[in-house]
């Protein structure tokens, strides 16, 4: 199982905010391709530059490993406060 | 100390808060940002936040602030959730010997918290909702505090 | 607003009372000065002013300070007479739409008074009285804000 | 009658903080004058560079006329605050 978030203008694409994906796929690619079969527009805006992804709340670049229970969060380009 | 909070707060209780007893401080400085009521135009904001990754990424920052400027001590206090017009949105305040190290953290530390802090804020309106942006005038700011090459002259 | 005190005053108080229904501002930058206690070694200062001389001369410059940084308002507190170690001595906060101007103003506006402001301050401890003149930092913090030829460069 | 007020270390130097001189001086420079003839120390001080006058609250450079009931300030160099 992996935990998915999404922030900011991806969750209004998606019209979720958090879900669980089970079993959790074993790399963030292949969890980019679970989300993105389901939704293709997610999926697009998912691949769009500067979102980024954090597996466990450390930003990872490129692809990474996912352990059984991982949270992963896409984070598109910050807002600043 | 780095606070995110869904309630508002009163910048003078955080001054005092962070004042208190300050017997070997010289200097320090706050900021107080608010959302501008632009008499009745101004929408409210909707701050989402990352609970966990965005206190660490403030504090990763601040740490970095308080080495590279001497500070003795900084608070940071954030809204998420919803921020209605008239209303403070964030508040810094930086402690230090002197005065300039004192106006160039708590300075430094806007910049980055207005352009690159993981927030993620729409404004909510008669007209609907809105994700924004930071101002090309925000990257600009933040840009004047990155390394340069020695002997390059500063940015105006 | 320009105040001289005689009495201690709570930086957090002032900071409150200056933002108070500041619906169409949108930065608050506050400045306080503090005498630092170093650890028991330091004196008592007292500063003397010539009052309603001392006050014109702060209220110009903060005028002008308003006009050249688009400041809404502008407070400036200064204790006079006895000030011990620990105590705050000078606030100031600014007011303005975005947070450049209200840092600018208040830098500007504290710059000037630890350089050129009309007061006169001697250090009291057990080794007697010392007039205190500003130190050459301060002058060069100040010179920062003058008027330069188009086309030079800023100092760092 | 004018006002005389000495800030700083100028009344340290001079013993006193603020006096009257009656009847006054006509101008500035006579009152700096007379202040010289009663004490040598004092008068030096005035004429130290950075030492300032201020004539009703206003500074004045070089000499001045002197109304009757003027307060006079001298100024040494600001400390700032």
């Amino acid at each position: 199982m992996a935990r998915v978030l999404l922030f900011g203008p991806l969750s209004d694409i998606a019209g979720w905010r958090e879900r669980t994906v089970d079993p959790a796929p074993s790399t963030l690619k292949a969890l980019r391709a679970a989300l993105s079969a389901e939704d293709a527009a997610l999926g697009e805006a998912l691949a769009r530059p500067g979102v980024q992804a954090a597996v466990d709340k450390i930003l990872v670049r490129g692809d990474a490993t996912l352990a059984n229970g991982a949270e992963v969060a896409f984070l598109p380009p910050m807002s600043g406060g | 100390m780095i606070r995110l909070t869904q309630a508002p707060f009163e910048p003078g209780a955080l001054l005092a808060e962070f004042s208190r007893g300050r017997r070997e401080t010289g200097a320090i400085v706050s900021f107080t940002g608010l959302v501008r009521a632009e008499g009745g135009d101004s929408e409210a904001l909707e701050l989402e936040a990352y609970p966990g990754f965005t206190e660490a990424a403030i504090e990763r920052i601040a740490m970095a602030a308080k080495a590279r400027f001497s500070l003795q001590d900084l608070m940071v206090v954030h809204r998420i959730g919803r921020v209605g017009p008239g209303e403070p949105i964030v508040f810094v305040a930086a402690a230090a010997v002197h005065r300039r190290a004192a106006f160039e953290g708590a300075d430094h530390l806007m910049d980055y918290l207005k352009s690159r802090a993981p927030f993620w804020k729409k404004s909510i309106g008669a007209g609907g909702e809105r994700w924004i942006e930071p101002r090309p005038q925000d990257y600009e700011d933040a840009a004047r505090w990155d390394e340069r090459a020695p002997g390059s002259e500063p940015a105006s």
